[in-house]
């Protein structure tokens, strides 16, 4: 399995999501203004600042055109992992629905938080078990998970919901505690919280490793 | 070319906590009577054709899912 | 002939300028002059104390003079690292002074190649618990820290705040920033080769921090909404493009020398490359790309405007260098020219608007006796009691409930302290951060991207830790000084590090007062002492003066940071109690 | 009760990293021929004596040191 993890100007968690992906496959780093994704089988929209976070997250990079490719490559069923601004970038593109609003802190926060498994069946989570409990840290400004109640209806129907904060861990004010969504076909997958940094015991917690080694399961296409 | 002024707005009904901190911040300066504050964006340039403007909004400028905007 | 005293500088030196210049200085030049000439960039008060400190050691790679000193890691591997103080502007503006610190100490770590890894913080701030002003400042400079850090990605893996009054009207907002390079790679600032080009890039350059240095971090701080103006404004990312671009810059070999632009902007970059380079060079202030067109030639000079640094490059390579700025999207001019004239030549178009001798700029800034003298009586009041009671529970309650002993959560969670895979102990859990160095044993390489072979053996990591405490320095400045260096090596020794190096920001009162003299060089003559016992070298650092408020002068407060090295991550000690039934010792001389 | 617009910029000649970023995206979009572009702040609220504004601007809603404001 070969991952691709995309750098925009901006991007800050680039090489931890490509050393998370080299635990469990190869990986390769994709760059923005290039209109390849260099045969890759998964790719990854890691965390960061792209663009600085001006105008608004995700808004500016969700136009480069690298995301032309991932847009056309996850419409045919490729796997992307949208981390944190990864997530935000997704949601702007339109790839995942809703959006992510400032925490009703309005501060920047990192923490280390407990994440329950919705949906076992995605991609991105097969390797986890439903009610699972994953501890991995989120650090962000801007993740309060939003949608008008119809989609936020739809998506738990769907089993779109992929990941929530753990009881008493939702410390942005996300919509019914989502943490992490994923599309209709579970191929696309998006999270504030930081899944690459949570790879290693040594550094903290070794539970974010599960979504990586979850997409290095699915056959190649 | 024209100066154009676009003004975005967080939708109403959704959580707007920039708004309610200053809401709360101005009573504790000594100002009263102040109420329904919410923060947005100002977005001002300089366009050759002003006809463009609507379609910058909806592509970049806002996010339609969580955002109003008005051209000015 | 008040001109020069406006700009900060005494009747004596402006004598002394024009003596060196064998005329009158004109408006570009007396600024130029004011700028280097200048408490912070002259060093005028304290560069004879500074040379007591000792700089050898077994694992020294860089001593002082350089943006930033550095160690031996082993491996092949340095660590660079240096401490800058942004009180003044912080006091100003508390988000962006601090923010700008935090800018300002990265650029000092990437002008030598290295790649920043870590941030530290340390702040001084009036009692919060009673001061909203000290409040605000706490909130704000805390967010701009974070800002600054969270977006161009690089963790914030430590600090310490106090607060007491002292502080009330001058706070202190410290920032040390830690980074990695292949010992081979480092590269110095001095500018090289006759007739190699300057090239200018980073950001736009405006009227923000005009004169920064000379108002804001060289004078007592007053009211004068005048002094506002200076406030310089901080862009991380920008930054963050900058730092990407100049290490593949120099990845690429394409530079001759580095060198970032901080106080006194172009002024002092410039002069101190060829001062170093023991060469000239002719600028030509009308390429430089600008944020608003009718600049004069001496406010481009010396604009502190933020993220931007000045190389050098052998005209061959100049096509490549643009290139590379372009990919990163970040804008590059070539402004200037190596010469062998050791002047500082200014050009405006044709003209010739500053030509000034680069040694008296760099090197010949007149330096000044202190006249140490010890208070006869306490310089401070006695602080508040925190409570008047034998009642032992009462007590415990107060200690609990007191800012200087709270819980940090609230700030470090303002921080990512873990971008970059690195961190072992975050805060809260050791007294000192450690960080996982890359291990070639394991496939691991600094500049490279390689996945790691994944093998089960030793990790090498360094562990880093930043302290200080004013109200023991100020009553005895020799000891209290020496304490700093001991309480940092025992964090590092917490968690099992021995110390490696020391860097230092010594933040005084005006040191032409004979008490803050003395409280100055008895403090400078307890830190070489407890260094030379160490036998740690000091790297680097920086000096603060002029730290005072209407009610007096801040405590005096160095603040030392150390970095040192632990042979295996995994052994790393940690603060809370482990597991149940383990044996709990307590360990002393 | 009445219903005030504060419009918040950066300072004429301070930075405005945002504008410049929006500037950039625009062409990278199909949108030509705009320039001079700058992103700030919108505030409005109700407010029951707008006397006050003025220094409810100076006080909270901008940074006098970096940011000019109107009220309209
Ligand atoms: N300004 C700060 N920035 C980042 N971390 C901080 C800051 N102040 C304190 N911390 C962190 O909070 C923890 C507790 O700090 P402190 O109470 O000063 O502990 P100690 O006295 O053990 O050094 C430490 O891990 C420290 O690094």
């Amino acid at each position: 399995m070969k991952f691709g993890v995309v750098r925009f100007p901006g991007t800050c968690d680039d090489v931890d999501a490509f050393l998370a992906a080299s635990r469990v496959g190869e990986a390769e780093i994709l760059w923005h203004a290039d209109h390849d994704l260099k045969g890759v089988d998964a790719v990854i929209i890691p965390g960061g600042f792209s663009y600085g976070d001006h105008l608004r997250v995700g808004a500016v990079a969700r136009f480069s055109p690298v995301m032309r490719e991932v847009e056309l490559f996850a419409r045919n069923g490729g796997l992307v992992l949208g981390i944190c601004n990864g997530f935000q970038v997704l949601c702007e593109a339109g790839l995942l629905s809703g959006a992510l609003l400032p925490n009703t802190s309005l501060r920047f926060t990192c923490r280390q938080v407990d994440l329950e498994v919705v949906n076992a069946s995605t991609s991105w989570t097969n390797a986890c078990e439903v009610g699972e409990v994953l501890s991995v840290p989120a650090k962000h400004t801007t993740g309060r998970y939003y949608a008008p109640d119809p989609v936020l209806d739809e998506l738990e129907a769907n089993g779109q919901i992929v990941l929530k904060y753990a009881a008493g861990h939702n410390f942005n004010g996300s919509a019914r505690d989502i943490a992490g969504v994923s599309n209709k076909a579970g191929n696309v997958v998006g999270l504030m919280p930081h899944p690459e940094h949570a790879v290693d015991v040594l550094t903290g917690s070794a539970d974010g490793l599960k979504l990586f080694a979850s997409a290095a399961a699915v056959p190649a296409a | 070319m024209s100066r154009v002024r676009v003004l975005i707005r967080p939708k109403a009904g959704i959580l707007d906590p920039q708004g309610q901190t200053v809401e709360r911040a101005l009573p504790a300066l000594g100002f009263e009577g102040v109420s329904n504050v919410h923060v947005g964006r100002l977005v001002e340039l300089d366009v050759e054709d002003p006809a463009q403007v609507p379609a910058m909004c909806e592509k970049l400028l806002a996010n339609p899912l969580i955002e109003d905007y008005e051209i000015q | 002939m008040s001109k020069h005293r406006e700009l900060g500088l005494t009747d004596f030196e402006y004598d002394l300028i024009v003596e060196k210049m064998g005329r009158e200085p004109n408006e570009v030049e007396l600024a130029v002059f004011s700028l280097m000439w200048s408490e912070h960039c002259g060093y005028k008060h304290s560069r004879p104390l500074l040379k007591t400190l000792p700089t050898e050691g077994p694992r020294l790679v860089m001593g002082p003079g350089e943006n930033a000193g550095a160690v031996d890691v082993g491996n092949g591997l340095s660590c660079a690292f240096k401490v800058e103080s942004h009180n003044h502007p912080s006091a100003v503006e508390p988000f962006q002074g601090a923010a700008t610190g935090v800018g300002g100490i990265l650029r000092d770590i990437f002008a030598i190649g290295a790649r920043p890894i870590a941030i530290l913080d340390s702040l001084r701030f009036g009692e919060v618990g009673e001061s909203a002003r000290s409040r605000y400042l706490l909130e704000h400079a805390v967010a701009g820290i974070g800002h600054y850090g969270n977006s161009i990605g690089i963790a914030t893996v430590g600090g310490e705040i106090y607060f007491e009054g002292p502080y009330e009207q001058n706070c202190l907002v410290n920032a040390m920033a830690v980074g990695l390079i292949e010992t081979d790679e480092l590269i110095k600032s001095a500018a090289a080769g006759v007739g190699n080009v300057v090239v200018l890039f980073g950001a736009r350059t405006g009227r923000d921090g005009i004169g920064g240095a000379s108002v804001l971090a060289s004078a007592e701080l007053d009211a004068d909404m005048e002094k506002r103006p200076t406030v310089q404004i901080g862009d991380p990312f920008e930054e963050k493009k900058l730092l990407e671009c100049s290490l593949e810059l120099l990845d690429r070999k394409l530079l001759v020398a580095l060198q970032d632009l901080g106080a006194a902007g172009l002024t002092s970059s410039s002069a101190e490359m060829a001062a170093k380079g023991e060469v000239g060079l002719d600028l030509h202030v009308r390429r430089v790309p600008l944020r608003e067109q009718d600049m004069e030639a001496f406010e481009i000079m010396i604009s502190e405007s933020q993220e931007r640094m000045l190389c050098v490059v052998e005209p061959e390579r100049v096509q490549a260098v643009l290139a590379v700025c372009a990919k990163w999207e970040v804008n590059a001019t070539a402004i200037g020219e190596v010469t062998d004239t050791r002047r500082l030549r200014v050009f405006d178009g044709e003209e010739l608007v500053g030509d000034l001798p680069v040694e008296a700029l760099v090197d010949e800034c007149p330096t000044y006796e202190l006249e140490p003298a010890e208070p006869a009586t306490p310089l401070y009041p006695v602080p508040p009691k925190l409570i008047d009671t034998d009642d032992a529970g009462e007590i415990l309650l107060a200690l609990l409930g007191s800012a200087n002993l709270a819980s940090r959560k609230g700030v470090f969670e303002q921080y990512d302290a873990l971008v970059g895979s690195r961190t072992v102990r975050r805060p809260e859990q050791a007294d000192a951060a450690v960080l996982m160095l890359p291990d070639p044993a394991n496939g691991e390489r600094l500049t490279a991207l390689a996945p790691p072979k994944g093998e089960d053996g030793p990790k090498p990591a360094i562990a880093v830790s930043i302290d200080g405490n004013g109200r023991r320095v100020a009553a005895d400045p020799y000891r209290g000084a020496v304490e700093a260096v001991l309480e940092c090596s025992a964090n590092l020794a917490c968690v099992g590090a021995e110390p490696l190096g020391l860097t230092n920001c010594l933040n005084f009162g005006n040191p032409e007062k004979p008490h803050i003299a003395w409280q100055f060089s008895r403090a400078i003559a307890g830190l070489g002492d407890a260094c030379r016992a160490f036998g740690i070298p000091v790297v680097g650092g920086n000096v603060s003066l002029y730290n005072e408020g209407a009610e007096g002068p801040i405590y005096p407060t160095p603040v030392v940071g150390l970095v040192g090295e632990l042979p295996d991550a995994r052994m790393s000690g940690r603060l809370g109690f482990e597991s149940a039934g383990d044996v709990i010792a307590i360990v002393s001389a």
